[in-house]
């Protein structure tokens, strides 16, 4: 592993090289107070101390809304075309990346989702460590998910300690010489730097079928959708799709669904197989600390604590877990 | 022979509307617009109302004058709260009723009148017999909704409209391609005076109205209304003079201004009270055939005063501010603005609490009616020995003439 | 192929089976994996262009010429435009998915079919599997119930095979208003209640179950007290599906995903699982 | 292809819907080549009810007894019958003072005088007869006006949408107005589908679409009240566009 040191004057040139690989984005506070993912502009610094962005990095491989294929009765279906352009996500935490982690573990392999694995090929990402606050729980994640980057940037005194990950991080740091030090300090332990501690506490409890605490969840939930908003690692997606008014071509798009949806499990008929809200909220959390089909006892929850701040009435899924666990005991 | 001819619902008109003509032997004595439109009680509605609730509801009177309904509710719920909004927010809803402006005229004429001109029955029939005539227009309108998105957040019921304010400043990049456009339709729209200056007209000269219309501000807005027989009458005391009564034939209020004389509102009315001097020789003849002419000429002056504002707006910057702070007081409140139709008049009075306990609207198309009427009246006495359809047809033309928005009359 | 790409079919016949319900076939590219290799109790992806894409099981057998058959219900977004398509349309597929019946574990084995309504379609395309190699298997029994006698799908093509003796067939259905006199042996009976009048023996049968979901619970707790093991009950079950490859999140049952670890489960994966038996 | 005969009709109502169809003035033109506008009082000649309808679309909301005729008539010519725009889904606006006493209503706009007397409370359409498909909105978003045409060339009705605003509020990632700003938004309740269109502009919902598929009403005027809404302040809101949020 490669580590130089860059000074914290220095972070405005460092973006600038950085820049010459292709846009750069990063945490930004708007006017609104809302902190964004956004283009970091020349002369533009990150907001590397906020807690949390409002949307994850999956807005940038999973966009909410998007088409998916076009059709037309010449060429039939086709993938639309996905413009080749790197983009280099800058600040971005380890719970985050390890969400990145997970969604890749969805949409590559074998088999890969074409839209996702061209704009996954194209990200850079620059990760970032940071102090978690009282809403974070990565440090107790039982995940295996790998908080994987190209490079890292450890917070020290003075400045960061930057760290190559990648094959391509190792390139961009030999591209940024002139504005990096040799490194004499070690990297830090207490940044951060991995998501996921050895003292996590593994137990997830099972979630028993039913028990107060599901109803109690359940009766305080809006169905709002803030928090799989939100979520780096919810994916689920609803697919539709519309018909031009030539009568022969189409678009089909795909949209940010939420479990805790009505629609989320009905089928034609009216038929649902999570009729009611409890039986919903079991899903989310059964998705979350356990995982379906391929990616079962995967734990997706990165401990990122969006879902916390986001939900209008306090739902913490985190704290339901913990009671859980002591009713499984 | 019956006594009685009817033309049941009206098309090409914004509502539900008929006509009934009534003859003794052979002359036809009474015309009688009626209008059965479904009345909305919107006065009542909006009686037990928060002021700041007030034009968010008033605007549902109509979607093609929404804009307007927003702006003159906004500006009487202000004035009963003794506010003034800033220069910005004067501007921005200046733009907002130009667009509105733009996108009805261009609508009447290209999409609801220009087929009589051609002999089609409509738009779909328009775009096989003068496609590009109606891509013109289509352009046109679609320019106008596009400032009212800008400015108000949507084309119809716009939002961004607020008491003491506006939500969002639009972007100079979002205001910078409106003037491109704007600025890109002025050919356009000088173009579609010589059009329609230039074609045969279908009506026969009828008796010139008194022409009404707001005065006082910058243009579509005032602060009173006056005539071109020379009165002048304060905003507040508009709605005595337009003395509203209920007639049994008609869902809308009709204005009976004083004893049975009749003024007619709408681009024809401004245009005679204030006309430009460049545009006058297109008006030797005031009767209200040449209203189609005044949306023309009207449509050009609205695009010219958008591309104004719009400099101003961009002059004075665009970071938002917040609305401004409402201290609700008991109070009431009278607004005139120009709509496309013609002259609109809102009016409120509060509670110590905010809580609306009166409201009167009075409208373009209600205040027009009796003028309607008498020039129905009027026309078919021109038209010895014309069939029903013949009658029928100049009296839909007829009425086209006045643009009229029954959902507004009757609201 | 990209596993996420439509390609391009056309329907080839349409033949209506019952009241709402019709049998599509489908002609790709000779040789298209989508129509040649697929087992039994597997689905595919079917696009309507400019309309949207639903889960349908194969309802017919493997073929080499490119030809496929679904059994299609006319009930909802998709499926009711459907109806007004015609020979020659085109429409679109991906697939084969999920998993299928486990031809190989019933090798030498006695069979019990069971379907309830549009769940023929699943179970006709396993029963041909199964008598293309007719000889490698023991007894095959087709349980079938349907709301009525005109319900009753591929009722023909059952009732020749039972009489070739290739197997043994009972029908039910709910009501009648037409009698049941074309249907020889027809009852008017629930679906579970034709386990009655059947023999097995347990160590030696599989039974395979498609049906409405309402059906399963009482389906499966009468095979349970046949003492058939539930390793030997596999059923094909039905969820909201958008993706068919295990991305959307809406099919998980259990902690199972329908279309990659399913629609073919046995009842002994889906033990305890809440809501899984509809 | 046989072009689609459609009748587009207006009950009460701001004509908002109709034109927001009119406001497509990119589509028009190929409207007109897809699309037999046989029917459309507002923007075509003459208004005769001729044959049948592929589909019917009417706006506004119900209040007077021609206009139950209008639509019965409507629904028996045409096989798909669509409601356009909330007041047609929902009752809409002209709902705000259903269940008080209509006369008096009537009498503070018309005062002793009988005209209108014959109107009454303002009812959606299902009222009356069975509605295919809705598109909500007050006016609906051209875009879904749109989909539903296309989805008509090819048989279809659109889907139903079952998220709320917040959820595209929440997507386009801006600050949320009710527990940011404790500002009364209506996105909470409100059906998704116009892309937060006002919250995004900092401008609270009021709930133009209606009723999410699914709400928790009870647990929202907790949300509320923590903001500073009581519950008729809320319901007051609610009202605007929805009869039957108050049952
Ligand atoms: C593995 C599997 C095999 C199936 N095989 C058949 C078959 O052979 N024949 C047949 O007629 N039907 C079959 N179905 C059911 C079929 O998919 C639904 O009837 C169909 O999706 C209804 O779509 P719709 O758009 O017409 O209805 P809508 O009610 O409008 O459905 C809207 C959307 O919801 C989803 N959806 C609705 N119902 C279902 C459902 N039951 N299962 C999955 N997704 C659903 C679809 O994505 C659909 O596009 C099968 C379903 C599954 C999961
Ligand atoms: S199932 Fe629920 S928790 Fe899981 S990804 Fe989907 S929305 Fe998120
Ligand atoms: S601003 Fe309104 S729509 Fe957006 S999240 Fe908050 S309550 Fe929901
Ligand atoms: S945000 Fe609310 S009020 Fe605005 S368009 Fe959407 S539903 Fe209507």
């Amino acid at each position: 592993m490669v580590a130089r040191f860059l000074e914290i004057s220095n972070l405005k040139a460092l973006l600038n090289l950085l820049r010459q690989r292709g846009p750069v984005h990063g945490p930004l506070r708007g006017a609104d107070g809302v902190v964004r993912f956004a283009s970091l502009t020349r002369g533009v610094l990150p907001d590397l101390s906020a807690s949390r962005t409002m949307l994850p990095p999956k807005k940038y491989l999973l966009y909410p809304r998007e088409r998916i294929l076009t059709y037309t009765d010449h060429e039939g279906y086709r993938v639309p075309a996905e413009p080749g352009l790197p983009l280099i996500l800058f600040g971005v935490h380890p719970c985050d990346l390890a969400g990145v982690n997970y969604l890749d573990k969805i949409f590559l392999g074998d088999d890969p989702d074409p839209l996702y694995s061209a704009r996954r090929a194209r990200l850079i990402l620059v990760g970032s460590s940071c102090i978690p606050d009282r809403f974070c729980s990565c440090h107790a994640s039982p995940s295996p998910l790998q908080a994987l980057s190209d490079l890292f940037l450890h917070t020290v005194d003075g400045g960061f300690i930057l760290t190559s990950e990648s094959a391509c991080g190792d390139e961009l740091l030999a591209r940024m010489q002139s504005v990096l030090e040799e490194c004499t300090m070690d990297v830090p332990e207490d940044t951060r730097r991995f998501f996921g501690s050895t003292d996590a506490v593994p137990v997830i409890a099972e979630p028993e079928a039913t028990g107060p605490e599901w109803q109690e969840c359940a009766d305080h939930c809006l169905g709002c959708g803030a928090c799989s908003v939100c979520c780096p690692t919810c994916s689920c997606f609803d697919v539709l799709e519309f018909g031009g008014l030539d009568g022969c071509s189409a678009e089909r798009v795909r949209q940010w669904d939420n479990c805790l949806f009505k629609g989320h499990a009905q089928v034609a008929g009216g038929l649902s197989f999570r009729k009611d809200r409890a039986e919903r909220f079991r899903y989310r959390y059964w998705h979350k600390y356990g995982g379906f089909g391929p990616l079962r006892d995967v734990v997706s929850c990165v401990g990122c604590g969006r879902c916390r701040v986001a939900c209008p009435t306090g739902i913490d899924l985190r704290q339901l877990a913990g009671q859980l666990d002591k009713g499984g005991k | 022979m019956s006594n009685l001819m009817t033309i049941n619902m009206l098309t090409r008109v914004e509502g539900h509307g008929s006509v009934e003509l009534i003859r003794d032997n052979e002359r036809v004595v009474d015309a009688r617009l009626n209008m059965y439109e479904s009345p909305r009680l919107f006065e009542a509605l909006l009686v037990g109302r928060r002021f700041d609730e007030i034009a968010d509801i008033a605007c549902r009177i109509c979607s093609i004058c929404s804009t307007v309904h927003k702006v003159a509710a906004l500006q009487a719920v202000e004035q009963a709260m003794g506010v003034t909004v800033s220069q910005k927010t004067t501007f921005m809803r200046e733009l907002a009723v130009q667009g509105g402006q733009i996108e009805s005229h261009a609508l009447h004429i290209f999409c609801l009148v220009l087929p009589d001109y051609l002999g089609v029955n409509g738009f779909h029939e328009l775009a096989a017999h003068a496609p590009e005539k109606l891509q013109v227009g289509l352009r046109i309108k679609k320019l106008g909704n596009l400032i009212q998105e800008t400015v108000g957040g949507r084309a119809i019921h716009p939002f961004n409209l607020l008491v003491g304010g506006v939500g969002n400043m639009p972007g100079a990049d979002q205001l910078y391609r409106l003037s491109e456009q704007l600025s890109g339709v002025c050919d356009d729209v000088t173009a579609v005076i010589e059009y329609i200056c230039g074609r045969k007209e279908i009506l026969p000269p009828l008796a010139s109205t008194t022409g009404c219309a707001a005065s006082g501000g910058p243009p579509l807005f005032g602060d009173c209304l006056i005539t071109t027989d020379g009165q002048n009458i304060p905003a507040s005391r508009a709605a005595v003079w337009l003395n509203e009564q209920v007639e049994s034939h008609t869902n809308a209020k009709i204005s009976r201004f004083d004893g049975n004389s009749s003024c007619m509102v709408g681009p024809l009315a401004r245009l005679m009270v204030a006309m430009p001097p460049e545009y006058a020789r297109y008006f030797p003849d005031t009767s209200i055939r040449s209203s189609l002419k005044a949306r023309a000429v009207e449509l050009k002056m609205a695009v010219e005063r958008a591309l104004l504002l719009i400099g101003h707006l961009r002059a004075d910057g665009l970071k938002n501010e917040p609305p401004k702070k409402i201290v609700i007081s008991k109070g009431e409140g009278a607004s005139i603005v120009e709509a496309p139709r013609g002259s609109l008049l809102h009016r409120y009075r509060f509670d110590s609490h905010g809580i609306c306990t009166a409201a009167n609207i009075i409208t373009p198309t209600a205040i027009n009616q009796r003028t309607i009427a008498r020039t129905l009246l009027e026309l078919v006495n021109t038209m010895d020995g014309a069939d029903y359809d013949q009658i029928k047809s100049a009296a839909e033309i007829l009425i086209r003439c006045y643009d009229p928005c029954i959902s507004c009359a009757v609201h | 192929m990209n596993s996420s790409i439509p390609v391009s079919a056309v329907i080839s016949a349409i033949r209506p089976l019952a009241q709402d319900v019709s049998l599509y076939t489908l002609q790709t590219e000779p040789g298209n994996l989508a129509a040649s290799s697929f087992l039994a109790g597997q689905f595919l992806e079917l696009s309507l262009p400019g309309v949207g894409e639903i889960p349908v099981s194969y309802c017919g057998y493997p073929t080499k010429d490119g030809s496929i058959e679904l059994c299609i219900r006319h009930i909802g977004h998709v499926t009711i435009p459907l109806k007004t398509s015609a020979a020659g349309n085109v429409v679109a597929l991906r697939g084969p998915f999920g998993v299928g019946f486990p031809m190989s574990a019933y090798n030498g084995q006695d069979l019990v079919l069971i379907a309830g309504g549009l769940g023929m379609a699943p179970l006709r395309s396993l029963l041909l599997t199964l008598l293309a190699r007719r000889k490698r298997y023991g007894k095959i029994t087709v349980l079938y119930g349907a709301r009525d006698a005109e319900s009753l799908l591929f009722l023909d093509e059952l009732l020749e095979l039972q009489r070739q003796g290739a197997i043994a067939l009972s029908l039910a259905v709910d009501r009648t208003d037409h009698g049941l006199a074309n249907v020889p042996g027809c009852r008017i009976v629930l679906l579970p209640e034709l386990l009655d009048q059947l023999a097995i023996d347990p160590g030696r049968t599989f039974a395979a179950v498609c049906g409405p979901p309402v059906v399963y619970p009482y389906l499966v707790s009468a095979l349970q007290v046949m003492a058939l093991p539930d390793d030997r009950i596999h059923l094909s079950l039905e969820r909201r599906m958008k993706c068919g490859v295990g991305r959307c999140g809406h099919c998980a049952v259990g902690r199972y995903l329908c279309c990659v670890d399913g629609p073919v489960f046995s009842c002994a994966q889906l033990a305890g699982i809440e809501g899984a038996l509809g | 292809m046989r072009k689609i005969r459609l009748a587009i009709a207006g009950l009460t109502a701001c004509s908002g819907c109709q034109l927001s169809l009119l406001n497509c003035e990119d589509e028009l033109p190929e409207l007109v080549e897809r699309f037999e506008f046989s029917f459309f009082p507002l923007a075509c000649s003459p208004a005769e009810l001729t044959g049948e309808y592929d589909a019917a679309m009417v706006e506004g909301c119900l209040s007077m007894p021609h206009e139950k005729e209008l639509l019965l008539e409507l629904r028996a010519r045409s096989r798909y019958l669509i409601a356009l725009g909330t007041c047609a889904v929902w009752g809409g606006i002209a709902t705000l003072r259903n269940g008080e006493n209509r006369e008096q209503l009537r009498q503070l706009v018309y005062g002793q005088n009988p005209v209108a007397d014959a109107t009454f409370d303002p009812k959606s359409l299902k009222d009356l007869v069975q509605v295919d498909a809705g598109i909500v909105g007050c006016p609906p978003e051209t875009a879904e006006l749109l989909r539903l045409l296309a989805g008509l060339l090819r048989g279809a009705l659109p889907e139903a949408i079952d998220y709320p605003v917040c959820t595209e509020c929440n997507m386009r990632e801006k600050l949320c107005l009710l527990l940011g700003q404790n500002k009364i938004c209506l996105g909470l309740l409100t059906s998704g589908g116009c892309g937060a269109k006002c919250p995004s502009l900092s401008v609270p919902c009021e709930g133009c679409r209606g009723p999410a598929l699914e709400t928790n009403l009870e647990e929202s005027f907790d949300v509320y009240a923590r903001h500073g809404f009581d519950r008729l302040a809320v319901r007051g809101r609610l009202r605007r566009f929805c009869p039957e949020w108050l049952l």
